[in-house]
């Protein structure tokens, strides 16, 4: 009997919050129980590293969020002086372009994937974005 | 202080993070999402997510240097690595790639290429076809002259895919149909090129680094016989079991080839060995997962070497600067099952190995969740001893101490290989690994 | 069955707060379990793995243990070819011999520190002993 | 297959069992009970339980040694590993004691006569008494000599213990009785001498092994100045800052030295270092917790190396087998607050820096929980690299990677250390931490 398997059986139990295990190979066997009002803590507990930034989930819950579909410089307005595409309180149609992200030179226009009212635009003009990242909360 | 962004992921953007941060660089770590966890994120000066799962994406890996003021990209291996296409949109835009240039990496991609291009510089090749093959009657032509089994190979494949063995004459028609067909669809390249088959060869390598004008060094040579689906498992340096003076005579007409044709930055000139002679098989230009056994044995920090070579346009190393001593072995540790399938999950009570020459290599933390989309290479388990014996006990006793959780590992296959009286005598070939499984 | 499994087994339980293991390899079982508000010894109580399974911790639950006070070679008699100073039914007050340990080619006496019937003898003759290792249970 | 007990615990222990695992030698591992959880009884071949917290008991660590049929001894650092006693007691019961002999671990561990001895032996001492000071008579005599501020130590005491600072002629009386009175309780023995307080000097000592016949080598020398309340916490390899020749001349009139005692096994000479004079400080008969770092820069597994020499009773290297290079740097890390009191606890999420150059000797895992008996040495980070700006440039990436949770540890303090100019510049004495503390 591998001892490792022993350990492997005793987390998987754990994990799967059981109460008994056995098993045979063979001529082998092992039956393994536990108390489950006693368990506390496991010994494998998993921790979650912090993540990068991430969007806020409050404002996700209230909204619909248009994320920004890949890497690059944001723009509010098709040229500088410009007025923006949209502001703040603008009803948007899906379809109507936001912003624009330019990558590599190549100006991408982004368009709403959402009709509704512009209820926060969350990125600065001109600041870099990340691909996900969010750029608009439309309600 | 310079800035440069590393175009990959997983251990080896951990490796390239280390030796910035020691030389004083800053780091923009570009991610995937599902990768938001990756344990180089929390030491990158910069993070940029790029997209769901992907690193292929040349434009959103550029802008990410180009919106965070990068100088450098560091290309790591696999993905864009040896995307020539990469290096110039790299260059195009004022960024160092660190790397080849934009031709040479071209030039090396083509593997039929390759082979008469280094021919042409004083390697011998494989016996085989001069290069690429056309059409079915010049491959039945080379195939009887160099005699069967052969292989007909993808001449944009490499690293051991694009790969078709022809055991004989009366199958070489329908092989060769399909060998075309295959590479067209998976290397969008129908060109293939024909080597014999050296069924008891082993795998050396020779790494070099060159400045691009011209001048050359190399690193020795690495032994990676131990392969599992043409997948190196087990690397060693130096290669064991060779006279010295054939070694010494490898790497000096490697670096010969090199300096020819103005090689600029790291890469490796693979080659098969059988009966006492080298054939040159391909090369790669790039770093290497295995990179890191030559720099036990050497001392040199390759990763240093590469980006000091890219921002001072020369190399801060002579020859006579590189001091080899040990022997060094790698085991990579896979996150697989006993066929091996990769086995994605949950890592949990990690234990490593430590100790004097004692090197590992990995991104894996407590609770780090491996995803299922990329690779399944977990941790590069290095060994430095005095001598190949000695190493090889050094890395018996370092499986001993390693354990990982929550994953299905390889760590039982390659105490196997280690503990094998063949391995241990130095006796090993590309084919021991399929050997040993029956 | 190796000591040093059990050893391992019974580490992993407490770690693990399990209440009972139970292996079997061949004609060898070992059942372990323990109730953790007497769990007292555990850790070396199955130095003497039976054939048919029979659960030390449990008897050392229903009596008091003698532990050894170092690390040594165990003798049951004052030499060789002598009457053990105790055998199993034996009743013992406390100061009673019940062992010698050698440590350094010292004869150490172990006196009972308990009054009762020796319920069982853990240990075999000339055989050693670690500190704390249980050795005689006294009901 | 031969059997060696490691009477000791901790990362020494652990460092001892891979050496040994790697010689095929198997091992022995006593543990106190409230260690059970140590990292090195998962590796050891066999482990005793020999009491409930105590490692200084001589009876039950040989009797562990002989029940378990053990051919040898290795006493690590601390606990009996200069007690001179328990070295004739393993060898009485026909064991290998792996280190010195009874009479060397003796003669040495007074330090008094240490002076005296190496004196005669060409090694000049820190100036003070000759040898013991038995009456303030004497005490004032020589204080004066040499001139005050001087040190009264106890000839028992050593490694920074039972050490007393007189600043001037009117404290020594009663300083002298004081330090007489505490020598002889704490050390079990009244005798004390007298060294000049060198105010602003260097700790730096040399790494000997010999094989107790005369032949003798070095391992270079190490710089130990970074000391807190005169324990050291960081050390380097070799000393910085000193003339070349000055250092060749110290590591050969201590090999001489222990040539001419005929020294057994691995010691190392302390030596103060000031206005371009060393004075031999005191001789400690074991290894010590900073031989990583010569190892580093030699290649030389110095545990191995101790056991070869008391298997085979020579020296397997030579002098010209040991080739230097690079430098090498430790720091300690300790579960200890900023008032450098010890807290220990629960660790989790212990992320340790690894790399090219990087070792971690360390017993910790996730879960371990850190007893309150022991030391707080809890790691032992360990840089290589090529000059020595690489290697503290590497160290302080490796205080970035570095990070435990659950117990407070002196990493901030390290970082504050090899991030100052001064320590940069290898401007150090042993004053170096109390004055950055103010």
């Amino acid at each position: 009997m591998d001892i490792r398997k022993v350990k492997k059986l005793i987390n998987l139990m754990e994990e799967s919050n059981l109460s008994e295990i056995e098993i045979k190979e063979g001529e082998q066997a092992v039956r393994i129980s536990r108390q489950t009002t006693t368990f506390v803590h496991s010994t494998t507990a998993v921790q979650d590293p912090v993540p990068a930034a991430e969007p806020s989930v409050e404002k996700a819950a209230r909204g619909k969020i248009v994320t920004a579909p890949m890497v690059g410089t944001y723009y509010q307005a098709p040229s500088p002086g410009s007025p923006p595409f949209v502001e703040v309180g603008d009803r948007v149609k899906v379809g109507d372009v936001l912003c624009i992200i330019e990558s590599m030179k190549m100006m991408n226009q982004i368009k709403s994937t959402y009709s509704g009212v512009v209820e926060a635009i969350l990125v600065e003009n001109e600041s870099s974005v990340e691909f996900d990242q969010p750029m608009f909360t439309i309600i | 202080m310079q800035k440069l962004l590393i175009a990959n992921r997983g251990e080896i953007a951990l490796r390239v993070i280390r030796t910035c941060k020691e030389m004083g660089i800053a780091t923009v770590a570009p991610y995937a999402r599902v990768d938001k966890d990756l344990l180089h994120l929390r030491y990158a000066d910069e993070t940029i997510c790029i997209s769901e799962v992907d690193y292929l994406n040349r434009e959103s890996l550029i802008t990410a240097a180009l919106v965070s003021d990068c100088e450098m990209v560091h290309p790591g291996y696999g993905f864009l690595s040896e995307d020539s296409m990469f290096c110039r949109m790299v260059e195009q835009n004022d960024l160092k790639f660190i790397g080849p240039t934009e031709d040479q990496i071209a030039s090396m991609g083509n593997k039929a290429n390759a082979r008469a291009k280094l021919n042409t510089l004083g390697l011998q090749s494989v016996p085989g076809s001069c290069d690429a093959v056309s059409n079915l009657q010049d491959a039945l032509n080379i195939a009887r002259e160099v005699g069967f089994p052969v292989l007909i190979k993808a001449a944009f494949g490499g690293g051991g895919r694009g790969i078709r063995v022809v055991e004989d004459e009366s199958s070489c028609t329908v092989a060769f149909a399909e060998a075309q067909s295959e590479a067209s669809s998976v290397f969008g390249d129908n060109t293939v090129y024909i080597e014999k088959f050296l069924d008891n060869a082993r795998h050396i390598e020779v790494q070099v680094l060159g400045d691009g004008h011209g001048g050359a060094i190399h690193l020795g040579t690495r032994e990676c016989s131990i392969q599992r689906r043409q997948q190196k498992v087990i690397e060693e340096a130096p290669a064991p079991n060779v006279p010295q003076q054939l070694l010494d005579n490898l790497c000096d007409l490697a670096v010969s080839a090199v300096r020819k044709m103005k090689y600029r930055n790291a890469g490796t000139l693979e080659f098969l060995y059988q009966d006492g002679e080298f054939y040159f098989l391909e090369m790669n230009t790039r770093i290497q997962v295995e990179h890191a056994i030559s720099e036990m044995i050497s001392g040199v920090d390759i990763v240093r070497l590469q980006i000091e070579t890219a921002i001072l346009d020369r190399l801060t190393l002579t020859q006579a600067d590189v001091i080899f001593s040990g022997c060094a072995m790698e085991c990579r540790l896979n996150a697989e099952d006993d066929e091996y399938r990769p086995c994605p999950g949950v890592v949990a009570n990690i234990n490593f190995p430590a100790g004097p020459g004692v090197r590992v290599d990995s991104h894996l933390y407590n609770g780090y969740r491996i995803p299922h989309q990329f690779d399944s290479l977990i941790a590069k388990l290095v060994a430095l001893d005095t001598d190949r014996d000695r190493t090889v006990q050094k890395m018996r006793r370092m499986m001993d101490e390693l354990s990982i959780e929550g994953v299905d590992t390889n760590r039982n296959n390659l105490i196997q290989v280690i503990s094998s009286d063949q391995f241990r005598n130095g006796d090993v070939h590309t084919g021991f690994l399929d050997q040993l499984k029956r």
